[in-house]
C-alpha cells in the first residue's frame, strides 16, 4: 500500500513533462486531458491512501537517499499520515477541478502556450505534492522552493506584459526571503539534532534547549510567513493577480499559500513548546487578518479584492495555530480551499465573460446573464463571511473560540475582522452581481454564461461549500461530530497532551456564536443596501478611503525603506567601491609604478658627472652603514 | 714612520683624484685623475709592503714578506698603461667625431 | 597510467593541433581529442583504486613527477573532461581565425587543468598551475574583445603575483620538509612553527585567492570574463576557478592546519562579504557576461568560506558544488555567447521577448539560472545547502549573512531573466531566431546533468568522501 | 725630526699641493705638468722606502711615456683654458663634498683602527724593493699573470688599432 | 688552464686572419671553428688533459666550477656567434679584430673563473674590460657608440681605481694577496687575526667595484647608457657572456670572504639587491626602445643573480650556473631576434608574429623564460635562486619583495609578446631572414625549453 504513495506525485510529473516536451505537437484537447486527468488519477491515489490511513494509519516510503554524508542522512522519503493525507485530498481534489476549469478558461491561447500553461499546473501540483508529502523538513524545503518557482512561472505566465513579470518576480524574490528562514531552521534543526526527519526530530525534542526550540520555530514561522503571505511579507500575493485567473485559484486554495500553515500543523509540537513563538504567530495573524481585511475593503479589481481576503483568511488560520487550534487552523484550510477556489473560479468566470475586465465598478448587474456563477458566487460569499451552515461559519468559528480562550482581545479584535470581511465580499458580490450593468454596450452583447467546463466545477466548489463544515461540528451541536479532529488527533497527540484545549461554557460559546452571526448578517445587509445602487462616478477617494485603496503604501513603504536603498548601494559599490575603490587600488598599484619609471628614469641622466658622484655617496653611505658602531659619528663629533 | 701617515697620504691624493673626476669636465683631465688615483693606491702599496716587511723581519716570511705588493704595483702599472693607450684612442675618436672632450656633451643616451 | 594519459592526450594532441591550417579539420580533431579524454577520464571515474603515476623528475631536487587521483581530483578531472567536448560542440559554428591555433591553446589549457587536479607534488603542481595560465592569456588576448590586451594582462600579472607568492610558500614548506622533498606526503607531514605557518598560509592563500577569486582580489575577473572570447570564459570561470578552490583543500587545510583554522574567521568573513557585494553589484551589471562574473563570485565566495569551516558538511558540500558550478556557469556562458554570436549585443537594456522567438532557448536558460540560485531538484541544491549548513553549524550569524545573497541572487537572475526572455521584442531580438541544433544539443546535456545531479548528488557525495576525510583528518 | 721625516713630509705636502693645482689649474696643459710633479713626488716617496725599482718604472712609465701621451693628446686637440667649458658651481661643489665625505669617513675609520696604530712602515731599509729581488719573484712566482698581461697589451695593441686606424 | 691559453692563442689566430683573408663570412667561420677548439679544450680540461703543463703558482685555481662555468661561456659564445656572426660583420671593417677581441674576453672570462688571488682578479677583469671599451665603440662613425665607448671607459677607469685602493687596504690589514676565507696567522703574534677595519674597508670597495662590474644599482648607471649605445651585436654579448663572468668572479669572490663580514654584510647587499631590482624593473617600463629595456632588464636580472651572493650556499652555486645558461640562452636569443629588426622600439615589433611567425616564437619563449615562467630555464633559474635565499633562511621577506619586482617584469616582457602577437602592424626586418638562422633560433628556444624541463640536465653536468 505505501508504494502507491510514489503515484501520487507521480502522475502530475508525468503530466509536466508530457505537456511540456509535447507542446508543440499535442492538440489542445490532449493537452488538457492529459493535464486533468493525471491530477485526477492522483486524487484516485489519494483518497485510496485516505481510507488506507484512515484505518491504518500513517507510513513512511523511503524511495532513495537524497543527501547521505557522514554527518546526516537525508532520505528521499514520503510520509502518508493524517495531516499529509488530508492535503493530499485538498490539492489534488481542488487541483484537478482546477485544471478541467483551465482547460476551458485558457481557450484561447495558442497551442504550445496552452500546453506550457499545463506543464506549469501539473508542476505547481508536484511540488506541492512533494511538499506534503515529504518525510522530512528537506524534502518538504524542495517543494517548499518548488511551489515559489511554479508561482514565479505562472504569475508571469504572460510574459509580453513586463508588469506581470516584476509581479512573479516579487513573489519569488518574497517568498525566498522566507525561504532563508525556513532553510535557516532546518540548518538549526540538523545542527542540534543531525535529522531532518519529522519523527525523529520530534522524538529528540527533549535534546533542544528552549531557545533552540524558539529559534526554529521563529525561522520556520519566517518562512511561513513567505510563503502564507503573512506580515511584513505579503505584498506579492495581491500583485500575484496578475497571472491566469485559475492559477489564482490554485495559489489560494490548494496549493503555495497553505503551505505555511501545513508546516507548522506539522511541525505542531515544536510550536506547543515555543510559547513565544506561538504568541508571535498568533500576533502576527490577527494583525495580518484585520490589516488584509482593511485593504480589502477599498479594492476594485476583484481579483485583489479576492487576494487581500485570502491574505487575511490565512491570518486567520495562523491565529488559530498560534493559539493552538491546529485542528482548527488545518479545517479552516480546508473550507477555505473549498470556496476560495469558487471564488476565484467564479470571479474567472466572471473576467472571462466580461472579456478580461476586472474592474467591478464597471460591472453590476451579472446575475441575469450568469446564473449558475451567480448562485455559485453567492454561496461562497456566505461560507467566508460566516454564516452558519455554511462551511466557514464552523472553520472560523472553531478558531476563534480557540483565541477567546486564549486571549479574549484576540477574539474581539477576529471578529472585528470578521465583519470586515463580510462588509468587503458583499461589496464586491453587490457591485458584481446585483444593480445595473455600468459596462460597455459592447461587453454586455457578449456577457454569457460559461461552459460546462467551468460551471460544473463550480457547481461541485459550491456544494463542498456549503457542506464541507461538517465534518467539523463543534462539540457544542453534537458530541464527537467533529470528525476531522478525530481524524487528525495523531497528527496534534504530542501537543495536546503538552496543552489541553481549554473548552468554554456553552452558554458562552452560544453567545459568541449567536451574537457574531448577527453582527455578520448585519453587516451583509448594511453592505449590500449600501453597494445596490452604485454609479460610476469620476471623484476619486479621500482621507483614510484613499489610504486603504492604496493598500496603506506598504509597497511604497518597501520601495522607500529596502528596495531603493539596496538599489542605491548597489550602484555605489558597482560606479564607487568596485571601480575606483578596488579596482582603482588595484590599478593605482600599476600607475605607481608607471610613475615610477618615469621618475627613475630621470636618475640616468646621461651624464657620467652625475652617475660617478652618486656611486661615490652611496659609498660613503655603504661605509657609514657598515661601522654604524658609532665609531664614524664618534670621530665626526670630534671633528665637529 | 707611522704606517697612518702614509695611508691619510695615499687617501688624500685618492680623494683628490675622486674629486677631480667630480668636478672637470675635460674626459682627459677626468682621466688623469682616474690616473691620480691609481698612484694613490701604488704608494699606499708599498708603504703596506715595506709595513708587512718590517713586521715579518725575524720571521720565515722575512724573505718574501712585502714583495707581492710592490709585484701588484707594477702590474697596476702595466695595467694603467694598456689602459692609457685605449682611453685616449677613445678620447681622439672621440674628438674626431664631435671635436669635443667636454663629458657634458655626452648625454645622447639618458633616460 | 590513466592520469598520464589525461595529461598527455589533450598535451599532444594539442601540439598537433597548431600545425593544422584547415578550420573545420582543426575543430574535429580537438572534438575527437576531447571526446577521447573524456572517455579516459570515465574509466578512471569508475576504476575502484585511486590511479596513480609516479616517474622520477628531478631528483636533486626532491622532486618526482607524480600524479595522484584521489575522489576529489578524479572529480574535478571528469569536470575538465566533460567540459571541453561540450564547450567545442557549443562554439562549433563560431568562426575563430587562426582556428587551429586556438584549439591548440584551448587543449594546452586542458593539459595544464588536468595537471592541476592530478599532481601529487608541489612543484609539478606549480608547473600545470602556470601552464593552465599560459594558454589562457593567449586566448584572451588573441580572441578577446576590445579591450582585450589590457584586461587579460592585468589578469595576468594578477595571477602571476600570486603564483609567485605561492612558489617562495612552496619553497618555504620544501626546505622544511623532513627529506628535503616536494611530495605531498612530504608536505602534509612538514611542521611549521604558529609564526610561520600562519604567514606561509597566507603566501599560500593569496595565490589561491586571486585565482578563485575572492574579495577584494576579484576585480581581474569581471573585465577578463568580459573581454575574453566565450569559449575560453568557460573554461575560466567553469574550471579554473576550481583550480584555487581545488588548491586550498589540497594545498592548503592539510599543510597548515593551526593557520587555516587561525585564520578562518577572517577569510570567511572576507568571503561572505564578498558575496553580498558581488551580488549586490551583479543587480545593477546591464552586460550578461557581466552578471554572470559577479554572480561567480558570489558562489565562489560561499565556496571559499564553507572550506574553511573545517566541518565535514562545508567540505563536502564544497566539493560536489565545484562540479555542479562547472556544469552551470558553462551552460550560462553558453547562453551567452548564442545572444552575442546571434544578436550582437549583450546589454539587457537592448534585449527582451527572446522567449518568443527562441522557446527552447528560453526553457535552457531557465534552468540554467534556476540551477544559477540553487532551487531544490537542481544540482546546486546539495552543495549549497550542504555548505550553508556547514557555514551554519561554524557560525549563526555568517550563514545568515551569507543568506542574503541566495535572496540577491534571486533578484539578479531572475532580472536577467526577465530582461532577456521577457516582454516585448526589441530592434536586436526582432529577427532573432531559435538556437542552432549543436548548441541545444549542448545545454540539454547541460540540463539533464543538472537535474539528474540535482535528484541524485550521493555519487559525487561518495566520490569526494575519501579527499574530505583525508582532509579533516589533521584537524 | 730626522732627514726622513722632513723629506716625507715635504713630498707629501708637494704631491698634495700639486694634486689639488691638477684639479684647478684651468689650462689641461698646465694640469699634465702638474700631475707629473705629483709623479715625481711619489717616487720620492718610493725612493724614502727603498722601492728603488718602482720609484724609476713610475717615473719612466708614468711620468716620462703616459704623461708624455696625455700632453701629446692634448697638444693635438688644441685646448687651452679659453675653450674648456667649466661645470656648475654647485656640481663642483657637491663633486667636493663627498669627495671629501669620502675622505673623511675612511680616515676616520683609520683612527679608530687599533691594529694599526704602532705599525710603521719601514723606511730606508729592506730589500725586498730591490730590482734583482722583484725579479726573480716575476719571473718565478708571479710568471703567469706577467705571461697573461701579455694579453692585456695585445688586446690595448689591437683595440687602439680598431678605434685609431682609418677606415 | 686551457681556456686561457687557447684562448689568447686564438685571439692572435683572429688577428692575423684578418690578414689572411679579406672574406668576411670566412672569418666568422674561423672564429666559429676556434670556439670549438676552445669548447673541446676546456673540456678536455675537465677531464685532466692539457694543452701544456703550467705550474701557475697557485695564481689560478681550476676547481670544476670555474671549468663548467668556461664550457657555459665558450657555448654561449659559440650560439651567439652562430646567430649573430653575420652581424658582426657589418658592423665595421675590422672583423677579424672584432673576433679578437671578444677572444680576449673569453680569455679574462676564463681567468675569472679561476683566478685564487686578488691579482689574477684584477688582471682578469682588465683584460675582459678593456676589449669591451673598444667593442662598444666599435661603430665609430656612430656617436652613440662613441659615447657610450667613453662613458664605459671613464667609468671602467674610475671603478679599477675602486677596486684597487679596496685591494690595497685588505693588502694593508691581511699582508696577502689571497682570498679570505681560511682563518689568518698574524705573523708577529701567531695568534689568529681579527678582523681589521681596513680589511672590511677594503671588501666593502671591493664590493662596491664588483657591483660595478655586474651592474647592480646604485653603481648600475653605464649599464643603460652603454648597452644601449654599443652595437646591438655586441651588446648582446656584453650584457650575456661578460655579465655572467662578472657574476663568476663576484660569487667566487666573496664566497671566501662571507665569514669575515658582518652581520651587516647581508643588510647591505639585501639593500643593493632590492635598489637593483627596483631600478631595473621599474625603470624598464616606461621604455620606449626595445634594446634599452633589455639594458634595464640585464639589470633586473642582475638583481636576480645577486641572490646567490645572498644565499652564500651550495644551491646559489648550482643556481648561478643555471642562471647563467638560462639567462645567456634567453638574452642572446632576443638579441639576435631584435638586430634583425630595422626599428628597435617596441612598435617596430607590432605584428612580427604575421610576418615572421618563427622570430616571434622564438622570442616569446626567450622572453618568457628571461620572465621566469614555468617550462622555461628561465623559471628553474629563479627558482634557484629564491631557493638557496629561502634554504639560507630568515630572509623571506627579501624574496617576496623580489616576487613582487618579478611580476613587474613580466609587464615589460610580455609587452613585446603583445607587440608581436596582438598588435597589427608592419614589422620590418633587415632583409630577408635566412633559413639557418632561423634554424638556429628554434634550437636555442629548443634549448630553453629544454632546460626548463629538466634543468638536471645542466646542473648533471656540473656533477658529472
Amino acid at each position: 500500500m505505501s508504494k502507491l504513495v510514489y503515484l501520487v506525485p507521480l502522475f502530475p510529473l508525468l503530466g509536466f513533462l508530457i505537456n511540456g516536451l509535447g507542446r508543440k505537437s499535442l492538440s489542445k484537447t490532449a493537452i488538457s486531458t492529459i493535464g486533468t486527468g493525471t491530477i485526477l488519477a492522483s486524487f484516485v491515489v489519494s483518497l485510496v491512501l485516505f481510507f488506507d490511513v484512515k484505518s491504518n494509519g500513517g507510513s513512511v516510503a523511503v524511495l532513495f537517499d537524497f543527501i547521505n554524508t557522514d554527518s546526516f542522512t537525508i532520505p528521499f522519503a514520503f510520509q502518508v499520515d493524517q495531516l499529509s493525507s488530508l492535503f493530499l485530498l485538498i490539492i489534488t481534489g481542488i487541483g484537478s477541478l482546477i485544471h478541467l476549469y483551465s482547460a476551458a478558461y485558457m481557450q484561447e491561447e495558442e497551442p504550445q502556450h496552452y500546453g506550457r500553461y499545463f506543464a506549469y499546473l501539473n508542476l505547481f501540483v508536484f511540488s506541492m505534492l512533494l511538499l506534503v508529502l515529504g518525510a522530512n523538513y528537506v524534502i518538504m524545503f524542495i517543494g517548499w522552493e518548488g511551489v515559489g518557482l511554479c508561482s514565479y512561472l505562472l504569475i508571469g505566465f504572460w510574459f509580453k506584459n513586463n508588469d506581470y513579470n516584476y509581479a512573479a518576480k516579487k513573489a519569488f524574490v518574497m517568498n525566498r526571503i522566507g525561504d532563508l528562514g525556513f532553510l535557516l531552521a532546518v540548518f538549526w534543526i540538523l545542527y542540534k539534532l543531525g535529522t531532518a526527519t519529522y519523527g525523529d526530530v520530534f522524538a529528540g525534542v527533549s535534546k533542544l534547549s528552549s531557545f533552540d526550540i524558539t529559534a526554529i520555530t521563529t525561522l520556520l514561522f519566517i518562512g511561513a510567513m513567505g510563503k502564507s503571505a503573512q506580515i511584513p511579507l505579503y505584498t506579492w500575493l495581491p500583485d500575484a493577480m496578475a497571472g491566469p485567473t485559475p492559477v489564482s485559484a490554485l495559489i489560494h486554495a490548494a496549493t503555495m499559500v497553505t503551505a505555511g500553515i501545513y508546516m507548522i500543523a506539522r511541525s505542531n509540537l515544536l510550536y506547543t513548546l515555543a510559547p513565544y513563538t506561538q504568541t508571535l504567530v498568533a500576533i502576527t495573524g490577527l494583525a495580518t487578518a484585520i490589516f488584509a481585511a482593511t485593504i480589502a475593503l477599498k479594492q476594485n479589481d476583484i481579483k485583489k479584492v479576492l487576494a487581500y481576503s485570502t491574505v487575511s483568511q490565512l491570518g486567520y488560520m495562523f491565529l488559530g495555530l498560534g493559539v493552538g487550534a491546529y485542528t482548527g487552523a488545518v479545517f479552516h484550510v480546508m473550507t477555505h480551499a473549498f470556496f476560495k477556489a469558487l471564488l476565484f473560479l467564479g470571479a474567472g468566470s466572471v473576467i472571462h465573460a466580461m472579456h478580461h475586465e476586472q474592474d467591478i465598478r464597471k460591472m453590476g448587474g451579472l446575475k441575469k446573464y450568469m446564473p449558475i456563477t451567480h448562485i455559485t458566487f453567492l454561496l461562497a460569499c456566505l461560507a467566508i463571511a460566516g454564516i452558519p451552515p455554511f462551511s466557514g461559519f464552523f472553520s472560523k468559528d472553531e478558531i476563534l473560540t480557540a483565541a477567546f480562550a486564549k486571549n479574549p482581545v484576540y477574539y474581539y479584535i477576529g471578529v472585528g475582522g470578521a465583519l470586515m470581511t463580510a462588509f468587503y465580499m458583499f461589496r464586491l458580490y453587490t457591485l458584481t452581481f446585483l444593480g445595473n450593468f455600468r459596462g460597455t454596450q459592447e461587453q454586455e452583447h457578449h456577457v454569457h454564461e460559461s461552459p460546462w467546463q467551468m460551471t460544473v466545477p463550480l457547481i461541485i466548489l459550491a456544494v463542498l461549500s456549503v457542506v464541507g463544515g461538517f465534518v467539523g461540528i463543534p462539540e457544542l451541536f453534537a458530541k464527537d461530530a467533529h470528525s476531522l479532529e478525530h481524524f487528525l488527533a495523531p497528527i496534534f497527540e504530542g501537543s495536546a497532551k503538552l496543552a489541553a484545549q481549554p473548552h468554554l461554557a456553552p452558554a458562552q460559546e452560544y453567545a459568541m456564536m449567536g451574537g457574531s452571526t448577527i453582527a455578520i448578517a448585519l453587516m451583509i445587509w448594511f453592505a449590500v443596501s449600501r453597494y445596490r445602487k452604485y454609479q460610476l462616478t469620476e471623484q476619486t477617494d479621500t482621507g483614510l478611503s484613499k489610504v486603504l485603496e492604496q493598500k496603506w503604501y506598504v509597497d511604497e513603504l518597501y520601495n522607500a525603506v529596502f528596495v531603493n536603498p539596496l538599489n542605491a548601494l548597489a550602484g555605489f559599490f558597482k560606479n564607487i567601491v568596485e571601480k575606483s575603490g578596488i579596482d582603482g587600488l588595484v590599478n593605482s598599484v600599476g600607475k605607481l609604478v608607471g610613475y615610477g619609471s618615469r621618475q627613475l628614469r630621470l636618475l640616468q641622466s646621461g651624464q657620467v658627472g652625475n652617475y660617478i658622484l652618486i656611486m661615490v655617496l652611496a659609498m660613503v653611505v655603504f661605509i657609514l652603514v657598515w661601522f654604524n658602531d658609532s665609531t664614524i659619528m664618534h670621530f665626526f663629533s670630534k671633528i665637529f | 714612520m707611522p704606517i697612518q701617515y702614509y695611508i691619510y697620504l695615499c687617501l688624500t691624493l685618492f680623494s683628490i683624484g675622486i674629486i677631480g673626476v667630480l668636478t672637470r669636465r675635460n674626459a682627459i683631465i677626468v682621466f688623469m685623475c682616474v690616473e691620480l688615483m691609481l698612484n694613490a693606491v701604488n704608494l699606499l702599496l708599498v708603504a703596506f709592503s715595506k709595513m708587512h716587511y718590517g713586521l715579518a723581519i725575524g720571521t720565515p716570511q722575512e724573505a718574501t714578506a712585502g714583495l707581492d705588493a710592490q709585484i701588484f704595483v707594477f702590474f697596476i702599472m702595466v695595467v694603467a698603461a694598456a689602459e692609457v693607450s685605449v682611453g685616449l684612442a677613445i678620447i681622439v675618436m672621440m674628438y674626431r667625431n664631435t671635436h669635443s672632450v667636454d663629458i657634458n656633451f655626452l648625454n645622447r643616451l639618458k633616460n | 597510467m590513466t592520469p598520464v594519459l589525461l595529461i598527455l592526450i589533450p598535451l599532444l594532441t594539442g601540439l598537433v593541433t597548431f600545425f593544422i591550417k584547415e578550420p573545420k579539420a582543426a575543430k574535429n580533431w580537438a572534438l575527437l581529442s576531447a571526446v577521447i579524454t573524456l572517455a579516459v577520464a570515465l574509466t578512471a571515474i569508475f576504476s575502484k583504486e585511486q590511479p596513480g603515476f609516479d616517474a622520477t623528475w628531478l631528483p636533486d631536487l626532491g622532486s618526482r613527477f607524480t600524479l595522484l587521483a584521489d575522489g576529489m581530483g578524479r572529480m574535478l578531472c571528469l569536470l575538465t573532461a566533460v567540459s571541453f567536448p561540450l564547450i567545442f560542440v557549443a562554439v562549433y559554428k563560431n568562426d575563430y581565425k587562426h582556428t587551429g591555433s586556438f584549439y591548440a591553446l584551448m587543449l594546452l589549457s586542458q593539459a595544464g587543468l588536468m595537471g592541476v587536479f592530478l599532481a601529487a607534488d608541489a612543484l609539478v603542481f606549480y608547473f600545470f598551475w602556470e601552464l593552465a595560465l599560459i594558454p589562457v592569456y593567449f586566448l584572451c588576448s588573441l580572441w578577446g574583445g576590445e579591450k582585450r590586451i589590457a584586461v587579460t594582462f592585468k589578469f595576468f600579472i594578477y595571477t602571476f603575483i600570486g603564483s609567485l607568492l605561492m612558489l617562495v610558500g612552496i619553497l618555504f614548506v620544501y626546505f622544511h620538509t623532513k627529506d628535503h622533498s616536494f611530495a605531498l606526503q612530504s608536505f602534509y607531514q612538514v611542521v611549521l612553527s604558529a609564526k610561520q605557518e600562519s604567514f606561509i598560509f597566507w603566501l599560500f592563500f593569496i595565490a589561491f585567492a586571486i585565482k578563485m577569486p575572492i574579495f577584494p582580489f576579484h576585480t581581474w575577473q569581471p573585465d577578463t570574463y568580459e573581454q575574453s572570447p566565450t569559449a575560453t570564459t568557460m573554461v575560466m570561470s567553469g574550471i579554473m576557478v576550481k583550480m584555487g578552490i581545488f588548491a586550498v583543500i589540497r594545498w592548503l587545510l592539510p599543510i597548515f592546519p593551526h593557520a587555516s583554522a587561525e585564520c578562518a574567521n577572517v577569510i570567511i568573513i572576507l568571503s561572505v562579504t564578498g558575496m553580498i557585494y558581488a551580488s549586490l553589484i551583479a543587480i545593477r551589471q546591464d552586460d550578461i557576461k557581466r552578471l554572470v562574473a559577479y554572480s561567480s563570485i558570489a558562489h565562489i565566495g560561499l565556496m571559499c568560506a564553507a572550506m574553511f569551516t573545517h566541518n565535514k558538511t562545508g567540505l563536502e558540500g564544497v566539493m560536489i558544488q565545484m562540479f555542479n558550478h562547472g556544469v552551470n556557469v558553462i551552460g550560462l556562458w553558453i547562453v551567452a555567447d548564442v545572444i552575442e554570436q546571434k544578436l550582437g549585443t549583450r546589454k539587457f537594456s537592448e534585449l527582451g521577448g527572446l522567449a518568443q522567438k527562441a522557446p527552447v532557448l528560453a526553457i535552457l536558460l531557465v534552468v540554467m539560472c534556476l540551477a544559477n540560485i540553487a532551487l531544490p531538484l537542481t544540482n546546486s541544491f546539495v552543495g549549497e545547502f550542504l555548505m550553508f549548513n556547514g557555514l551554519f553549524q561554524y557560525n549563526i550569524w555568517m550563514a545568515v549573512a551569507a543568506g542574503i545573497s541566495i535572496i540577491l541572487a534571486a533578484v539578479y537572475t531572475l532580472n536577467m531573466i526577465q530582461k532577456i526572455l521577457y516582454g516585448n521584442t526589441v530592434a536586436a531580438t526582432e529577427q532573432a531566431t531559435e538556437i542552432s541544433g549543436n548548441v541545444q544539443v549542448v545545454l540539454v546535456i547541460l540540463a539533464v546533468l543538472v537535474i539528474v545531479l540535482g535528484v541524485y548528488p550521493q555519487p559525487m557525495i561518495d566520490l569526494t568522501k575519501d579527499t574530505v576525510n583525508a582532509v579533516l583528518m589533521n584537524h | 725630526m730626522g732627514i726622513i721625516q722632513i723629506l716625507f713630509f715635504l713630498l707629501s705636502a708637494l704631491a698634495i699641493f700639486s694634486a689639488i693645482m691638477v684639479l684647478v689649474s684651468r689650462n689641461p696643459v698646465h694640469s699634465v705638468l702638474w700631475l707629473i710633479v705629483v709623479f715625481f713626488a711619489i717616487s720620492g716617496h718610493y725612493i724614502l722606502l727603498n722601492a728603488q725599482f718602482l720609484a724609476i718604472v713610475n717615473l719612466i712609465v708614468y711620468a716620462g711615456a703616459i704623461m708624455v701621451l696625455f700632453l701629446f693628446v692634448i697638444m693635438l686637440m688644441n685646448l687651452n683654458a679659453e675653450t674648456e667649458p667649466q661645470k656648475h658651481m654647485w656640481m663642483k661643489l657637491a663633486g667636493a663634498i663627498s669627495g671629501g665625505c669620502f675622505l673623511l669617513v675612511l680616515v676616520s675609520l683609520v683612527r679608530q683602527a687599533s691594529d694599526l696604530s704602532d705599525k710603521n712602515a719601514l723606511m730606508k731599509d729592506g730589500n725586498v724593493g730591490l730590482i734583482k729581488n722583484l725579479g726573480k719573484a716575476l719571473f718565478s712566482d708571479y710568471v703567469v699573470p706577467f705571461e697573461i698581461s701579455s694579453v692585456l697589451f695585445l688586446s690595448a695593441m689591437v683595440g687602439a688599432i680598431v678605434i685609431g686606424k682609418k677606415d | 688552464m686551457n681556456a686561457i691559453i687557447l684562448s689568447a692563442l686564438l685571439g692572435v689566430v683572429m688577428m692575423f686572419s684578418g690578414i689572411v683573408t679579406k672574406n668576411r663570412t670566412a672569418i666568422t667561420y674561423i672564429a666559429i671553428a676556434g670556439l670549438i677548439v676552445l669548447l673541446l679544450g676546456n673540456v678536455l680540461n675537465t677531464y685532466g688533459v692539457f694543452v701544456l703543463h703550467i705550474d701557475t703558482h697557485s695564481m689560478l685555481n681550476f676547481e670544476k666550477f670555474g671549468l663548467f662555468f668556461n664550457s657555459i661561456a665558450i657555448a654561449a659564445t659559440l650560439i651567439y656567434v652562430v646567430l649573430s656572426g653575420r652581424d658582426i660583420e657589418k658592423v665595421g671593417v675590422n672583423v677579424a679584430e672584432y673576433y679578437a677581441l671578444i677572444f680576449f674576453v673569453l680569455c679574462g672570462v676564463s681567468i675569472l673563473s679561476s683566478f685564487s688571488g686578488l691579482l689574477m682578479l684584477f688582471l682578469g677583469i682588465e683584460i675582459m674590460s678593456i676589449p669591451l671599451y673598444i667593442l662598444t665603440g666599435a661603430d665609430k662613425r656612430n656617436l652613440k657608440s662613441n659615447e657610450a665607448s667613453l662613458k664605459y671607459f671613464l667609468m671602467g677607469a674610475f671603478s679599477t681605481g675602486i677596486m684597487l685602493m679596496g685591494i690595497a687596504l685588505i693588502y694593508g690589514a691581511t699582508g696577502s694577496f689571497g682570498l679570505g676565507g681560511t682563518v689568518r696567522i698574524t705573523a708577529a703574534t701567531g695568534l689568529p687575526m681579527h678582523t681589521s677595519f681596513l680589511e672590511v674597508a677594503g671588501l666593502l670597495l671591493l664590493f662596491v667595484s664588483m657591483c660595478f662590474k655586474v651592474s647592480a644599482a646604485p653603481f648600475h648607471f653605464w649599464t643603460p647608457d652603454v648597452y644601449d649605445g654599443a652595437p646591438s651585436v655586441f651588446t648582446s654579448f656584453m650584457a650575456t657572456i661578460v655579465k655572467a663572468a662578472g657574476f663568476i668572479a663576484f660569487v667566487r669572490l666573496f664566497d671566501a670572504h662571507t665569514e669575515v663580514l658582518g652581520p651587516t654584510w647581508k643588510l647591505l647587499l639585501a639593500f643593493v639587491i632590492i635598489a637593483t631590482l627596483l631600478i631595473g624593473n621599474v625603470t624598464a617600463v616606461f621604455q620606449q626602445s626595445i634594446k634599452r629595456m633589455l639594458a634595464y632588464s640585464s639589470i633586473a636580472q642582475a638583481g636576480f643573480m645577486l641572490f646567490a651572493l645572498y644565499g652564500g650556499n651550495d644551491l646559489a652555486k648550482e643556481g648561478i650556473l643555471l642562471y647563467t645558461v638560462a639567462y645567456s640562452l634567453a638574452t642572446i636569443g632576443i638579441f639576435a631576434v631584435l638586430i634583425k629588426m630595422k626599428d628597435y622600439t617596441f612598435d617596430g615589433f607590432n605584428g612580427l608574429a604575421q610576418k615572421e611567425p618563427v622570430l616571434a616564437f622564438t622570442s616569446t619563449i626567450c622572453l618568457l623564460s628571461l620572465a621566469g615562467i614555468p617550462l622555461t630555464a628561465g623559471f628553474f633559474a629563479k627558482y634557484y635562486m629564491l631557493a638557496s635565499v629561502v634554504d639560507a633562511g630568515g630572509s623571506l621577506w627579501l624574496v617576496i619583495v623580489a616576487v613582487f619586482f618579478a611580476a613587474i617584469s613580466v609587464y615589460y616582457y610580455f609587452r613585446v609578446i603583445q607587440a608581436m602577437y596582438f598588435k597589427e602592424g608592419e614589422a620590418a626586418t633587415n632583409g630577408v631572414i635566412s633559413q639557418g638562422f632561423k634554424t638556429g633560433l628554434l634550437i636555442v628556444a629548443g634549448l630553453i625549453l629544454l632546460f626548463g624541463v629538466f634543468p638536471s640536465l645542466v646542473l648533471n653536468a656540473f656533477y658529472f
